[in-house]
């Protein structure tokens, strides 16, 4: 085993840096705004599904299909917030899920559009190959050319592509950190406490929801697309809903109400998913290999209700202001 | 054991071989270090297939290190190092991937069934590291994926677009090219994929389809799918599922009376129900690759009623990731290196004419055959495994099987050739 | 036609029962504990499994099994809730829900572990048909239908006459108020997850004999359609849940009917569980039965 | 009139909360709505301040129809509402209570923080210093960094008081601001609500249990029984109002007390 591989680690780090967008997105729509989206992910799927359709299909430019995935998001976002932002917070939660699920299921089924359950490799039809990356390799590749001189022969495409994210990730932190500090920001604090308070001052309440649910859509956008771009291929199988209960988890290990934790419970939340897949370890190695997987998740919900039950407040949260909603 | 003139040369040649190279059979040059991987769905919605894909890989690496140590071949090792869960998602499956490469170092990865996984584990993970996958995912759009020489990904089974057209070949024979035939298949890749192949066949024939039915194998009933097969009056059905979840589609389709399973249908992994612990449906019928050339599919499948722990359920198609085993460890040897590029070299030679044929139960003979230099040909315990240059079987007789009264086993009544 | 249309009655009936009892329960807890309880399809699993041991391990009879299987469930909601939710109550809506994501993982791959992933069948003769002119039913649905009129009507009268039962409603549709009447909030609480467990218990067991055959992944399967149902009927309505399983395992199998435009197809299905949902929420934000929202 | 009500109705499942109400209320004055308990004064509070739509009839503020409008949009044109149990935003400070209740903040726009950050400060420094002067008439100064979940009930109240104004008022709708307020605390309170209409000539809708109260403070009393207005006129008539007494002691003995 070589536990310490550069290149695997760099690849988690790409992943955790992905979350952490996925992340700032629900961060957005449930910690500012209070909205409770159990459908996150569905931002994901559309986002990446319009990419690699424009791109594969339709042969348009990478830039085009990513332009296309981010105004997917918002439309979706808009068709979702349309009848969602007027319900109470636990009608909210189920009605996002089985908002997510639509997309899902209609991913899976409309072949015609989506390539099916194959995924994004069967855009073209069956038979045939589809890919939609090809031109963001180019671009990794020629970043990785100016990394070579600092980072040697660890100067590659994934690491290009983890910096890329990195980068994109604490600019979107930075953004949203002085927009939080900002009146904007008071009043999205504000809804979240008491939303029925904030209209009574003359606030435009469902204006201010829908703009953090677009900002949450196109960051879930983002990170969709990061991670068909990183993976190459996708499947309506990858828009499960639990990749949104993942978000949550993330939010909640940082410390619900702090934008610079986000990426802190994300790099925890890939350390503790993927270091589950390093169970190959005395005395776990008794249970079969096959076995192995099922204690695997079992100990994400064993870590996952333990972190909810111990340290409620995240590693840097504020016990007071926990989980309000 | 079959002879023709090219085994009778082989056989001469190899002879003349070992004369000159006698020492050889002590195989101390042969040494390698080969490791396995496991890759696929463990947990969820596939656990009972991923548990049976992972069982049987280890299986087949069992029999290959027990026949090792049988022969005293001691420079030689294998190891399943890690079996990793892709969770049905090929973003889960990347990363399970790229632990067992990058961590595990590991030569070659057998899985996943999911053709959307196999694509995105084989571009992003296997190929640019230069390892092998072998699959089982059946889109004869995974081995397009092979750009260059040798192809690194494997379909130890006939592709979809092959079966398809086979089926159509088959039910055309039965009922005629104009019938009207009902096609019911489970609503993932490998069903939609398949019945697309077979309906498009199936009408450029002049047949009709009046009902194409996919049916989600997660749903709690099938009460209404089955309604709809029975509906339009169809001259016979074709079924594209798994056991298990074919059983939950019988059921309703046998409650509506209008249902015959002798004028029905079904794909590979259907042939053999009743060995599997499900049901046989007398007169059904269903085509698999032709294992004429001996088969050890029984032979197989008691080992792993024997060896395999009794809560996993044995799927036909578990003789894929088994085969896999023995294909890339008879390639190595041949190769006599465990380096994923010399193996892909030698897959083709190791399981296609001409060679002796031998089957795992020969695997003794078949490891002192490569020793010797002779030239092997392992058929498969799913049937004769033909690789291509392009990493597919190319099969050319289809054994068609016949589900048996009472829960018997199921047995071929005929073999056909196919042609394309 | 008709007969179709007969048939598809009968099997969203059926279908609608599962999601209408083990949506009660869910409601209720949802109502009283405030939490959406996403291991509750767990519940179901564990049901049929006990089910399954008692039936085919033991050999005892169906009924027996499946009275067990509903003390099983129950035992199951109260080791929960007393180990683990009520001790980390007051973390919030969607903080108690995680937990249950969490709990529903444990739960599953336990099972997983401890039952093997092959199918399972509960004994009862699925092969046999009874044919009743217009309709042909199993004897696993028409046990199905049998519990299903046993215990639905059963379960609406303890809701609308026991004291318990309109303590339960009372309770689940506004917490403080009941309490300021004098009921014990707290026991309610305890006594609601153990009807909770009971239904999920009876829904698991009639899901195995429906289906007829099942896996460790019977209950998670069904999980968002019950849920679905929750919502459809109001959130912590009891009624509204069993009305609203009724209308959306009918609205799911009609949909289905060729004389409905020649008939949604079969895998859509869910998609239109979901759809109707949101288009509901559309019209009336508060579900079928739900309170309209007070400041 | 500033606020014209005509006729509204609205039903909760069947069950008629407010049903065919209809009263004005004159520029500059202070009209108390009572009635005993589930008369429907606090529905229709919801729908004057446009946080329920009625089913039937018609609102009417400042010359504007807003029976259609939603609750923001009526506060904004000038009628604001204070609720019945404060809600102060408990995890802000005191002045950001006020702070968020300004109007005409650009920095509260998508994206100002970034793209006009000028403009932004300058007018949260016009804001702080009026946040201040109200915080200062209402005698919270010395809480103006304290958390508000850390105010008693009443400093509560207070608080709301002044945060309504913030947003500069035409009309304020106070629902039973007496309710759960120490006495000196209460006394302040109504100090404040006769100088809002003295100084800054607001008009003022209460909801007020405490029958002297409402008869020392108002100009005019609106009496609901089962959602309908059953009297209204100045406060010694109303005293003596037949319908009035039989509403409060036929039913309601301990309201009216």
């Amino acid at each position: 085993m070589d536990i310490f591989n550069p290149v695997f680690w760099i690849f988690v780090a790409t992943t955790g840096g992905i979350y952490t967008i996925m992340a700032l997105g629900l961060y957005v729509q449930f910690s500012l705004a209070g909205l409770p989206n159990f459908g996150h992910v569905a931002f994901m799927a559309v986002a990446a599904y319009a990419m690699a359709i424009l791109v594969a299909r339709y042969g348009l430019p990478l830039p085009v299909g990513i332009l296309g995935g981010l105004v997917a998001a918002v439309i979706l976002a808009i068709l979702v917030g349309v009848p969602a932002l007027r319900l109470r917070a636990d009608y909210l939660a189920i009605a996002t899920v089985a908002g997510g699920e639509i997309v899902r299921y209609l991913a899976m089924n409309l072949q015609g559009l989506t390539g099916g359950p194959i995924g994004s490799i069967g855009l073209l039809g069956p038979g045939k190959i589809a890919t939609f990356n090809g031109s963001w390799q180019v671009f990794m590749g020629d970043i990785a050319f100016y990394l070579k001189p600092i980072f040697g022969k660890y100067g590659r495409p994934d690491t290009a592509m983890a910096i890329v994210v990195w980068v994109f990730a604490f600019a979107a932190i930075l953004v949203l950190w002085r927009m939080e500090r900002s009146p904007w920001g008071r009043v999205m604090q504000g809804i979240r406490e008491d939303d029925t308070a904030v209209a009574a001052i003359g606030k435009n309440v469902v204006g201010f929801k829908m703009q953090a649910l677009i900002i949450g859509a196109l960051l879930g956008a983002v990170s969709g697309m990061l991670l068909a771009l990183q993976i190459g291929v996708f499947s309506p199988d990858d828009y499960q809903p639990t990749i949104t209960f993942y978000a949550y988890l993330i939010i909640i290990l940082g410390g619900m109400n702090r934008i610079w934790s986000v990426p802190v419970g994300a790099i925890l939340f890939t350390l503790l998913y993927t270091g589950t897949r390093f169970l190959n370890v005395y005395p776990l190695t008794l249970f079969d290999s096959g076995e192995r997987a099922y204690l695997r998740l079992f100990l994400v919900g064993l870590l996952l209700v333990l972190f909810l039950a111990f340290r409620p407040q995240g590693i840097f949260g504020d016990r007071r202001q926990i989980l309000e909603k | 054991m079959r002879f023709n003139r090219s085994t009778i040369r082989g056989l001469l040649g190899s002879i003349a071989l070992i004369a000159t190279l006698a020492p050889a059979l002590a195989a101390d040059d042969v040494s390698f270090d080969l490791k396995y991987g496991v890759l696929v769905s463990l947990t969820g919605e596939s656990a009972p297939a991923g548990q049976a894909w992972n069982a049987a890989t280890k299986l087949g690496i069992d029999q290959i290190k027990a026949s090792i140590d049988r022969l005293g071949l001691e420079g030689i090792t294998l190891e399943l190092t890690d079996s990793q869960d892709s969770q049905g998602s090929p973003a889960a499956g990347v990363e399970g991937a790229q632990k067992l490469v990058q961590i595990d170092n590991v030569d070659v990865i057998v899985g996943d069934f999911y053709s959307s996984i196999t694509s995105a584990v084989a571009t992003a993970v296997t190929m640019p590291n230069g390892k092998l996958i072998f699959t089982g995912g059946t889109s004869p759009a995974l081995s397009k994926l092979n750009t260059s020489t040798p192809a690194m990904l494997w379909q130890p089974v006939p592709a979809d677009d092959l079966q398809g057209k086979v089926l159509a070949q088959i039910i055309a024979k039965e009922f005629g090219a104009n019938a009207k035939i009902n096609v019911a298949a489970r609503n993932d890749a490998y069903g939609t994929a398949l019945a697309e192949v077979f309906t498009t066949a199936w009408k450029a024939g002049g047949g009709t389809v009046p009902k194409e039915v996919l049916y989600n194998p997660e749903q709690p009933t099938l009460d209404t799918e089955a309604q709809q097969l029975v509906d339009g009056a169809p001259d016979g059905w074709l079924f594209i599922d798994f056991c298990p979840t074919f059983e939950k589609l019988a059921l309703p389709l046998g409650r509506t009376g209008k249902w015959d399973p002798a004028k029905s249908f079904g794909a590979d992994s259907l042939a053999q129900c009743a060995r599997q612990g499900g049901k046989s449906y007398p007169g059904f019928r269903a085509t698999q690759a032709s294992a004429a050339g001996g088969t050890s599919f029984g032979a197989f499948q008691k080992l792993f009623a024997e060896k395999v722990d009794k809560g996993i359920p044995f799927e036909s198609t578990m003789a894929q990731p088994f085969d896999s085993t023995f294909v890339v460890f008879l390639a190595a040897l041949e190769a006599k290196s465990s380096d994923p590029t010399e193996i892909a070299n030698h897959v083709q030679n190791v399981t296609n004419d001409p060679g002796t044929p031998y089957t795992y139960e020969q695997i003794d003979d078949a490891i002192k055959a490569v020793l010797k230099g002779e030239k092997i040909h392992y058929m498969g315990a799913s049937g004769p495994l033909n690789f291509g240059p392009d990493g597919r079987v190319n099969a050319s007789l289809f054994d068609v099987w016949q589900h048996q009264p009472d829960n018997a086993p199921a047995t071929v009544i005929e073999t056909i050739a196919f042609k394309p | 036609m008709l007969q179709q249309l007969a048939q598809l009655t009968i099997n969203g009936l059926i279908t609608g029962t599962i999601l209408g009892l083990t949506g009660v329960g869910l409601t209720l807890v949802f109502g009283i504990q405030r939490l959406a309880n996403f291991a509750y399809g767990e519940y179901l699993t564990t049901a049929a499994y006990i089910a399954f041991i008692a039936n085919v391990v033991f050999g005892l009879d169906l009924v027996s099994s499946a009275l067990l299987a509903m003390a099983g469930g129950a035992l199951l909601a109260l080791l929960l809730h007393f180990l683990v939710l009520k001790p980390l109550r007051g973390r919030g809506l969607v903080a108690m829900s995680l937990i249950t994501v969490g709990l529903g993982m444990m739960l599953r791959n336990v099972i997983f572990l401890v039952a093997g992933p092959q199918i399972r069948s509960l004994d009862i003769d699925q092969t046999r048909v009874f044919d009743l002119g217009l309709i042909r039913i199993s004897p696993g649905q028409a046990l199905a239908i049998g519990i299903a009129i046993v215990v639905a009507p059963a379960v609406a009268l303890f809701l609308s006459r026991t004291t318990i039962g309109k303590s339960m409603r009372a309770v689940a549709d506004n917490r403080d108020l009941a309490a300021v009447t004098g009921i014990d909030v707290e026991r309610i609480g305890t006594y609601v997850w153990l009807l909770a467990g009971a239904l999920a218990g009876i829904g698991g067991v009639m899901l195995a004999i429906v289906q007829g055959t099942f896996n460790p992944n019977l209950g998670t399967q069904i999980l968002f359609l019950i849920f679905t149902t929750i919502v459809l009927g109001g959130i912590g309505n009891a009624y509204g849940a069993l009305i609203g399983g009724v209308v959306l395992g009918l609205v799911m199998e009609l949909s289905t009917w060729e004389g409905f435009a020649g008939g949604l197809e079969p895998r859509f299905k869910s998609v239109l569980a979901f759809v109707v949902l949101i288009l509901l929420l559309l019209y009336r934000p508060q579900g079928l039965f739900g309170k309209e929202r007070v400041l | 009139m500033l606020l014209k009500v005509d006729g509204i109705t609205k039903a909760f499942g069947g069950v008629k909360a407010v049903q065919g109400a209809s009263f004005d209320v004159k520029e500059g004055s202070i009209t108390a709505l009572i009635g005993p308990n589930g008369a429907g004064k606090t529905t229709a509070f919801n729908l004057v301040s446009g946080f329920m739509r009625p089913d039937e009839g018609t609102i009417q503020f400042d010359g504007r129809r807003t029976e259609r409008l939603s609750g923001h949009t009526v506060a904004r044109h000038g009628l604001v509402r204070v609720f019945q149990t404060a809600r102060v935003f408990t995890q802000m400070t005191v002045l950001e209570n006020l702070l968020i209740a300004a109007r005409h903040q650009p920095g509260e726009k998508f994206g100002a923080a970034w793209l006009m950050p000028g403009r932004t400060s300058r007018r949260e420094r016009e804001i702080r210093r009026e946040a201040e002067e109200r915080l200062a008439l209402v005698r919270l100064t010395h809480l103006t960094h304290e958390r508000a979940g850390a105010l008693s009930g009443g400093q509560r109240k207070l608080l709301e008081l002044a945060r309504a104004l913030m947003v500069q008022p035409k009309m304020i709708l106070l629902d039973e601001p007496m309710a759960g307020v120490a006495p000196v605390l209460g006394e302040q309170l109504m100090e404040h609500i006769k100088e809002l209409r003295e100084k800054a000539g607001i008009t003022v809708l209460i909801i007020e249990h405490d029958i002297d109260l409402v008869m020392s403070i108002s100009d005019r009393v609106i009496v609901m029984d089962e959602g309908r207005v059953i009297a209204d006129g100045p406060p010694d008539a109303i005293q003596a109002n037949e319908r009035v007494i039989t509403a409060y002691l036929g039913r309601n003995a301990g309201a009216a007390a």
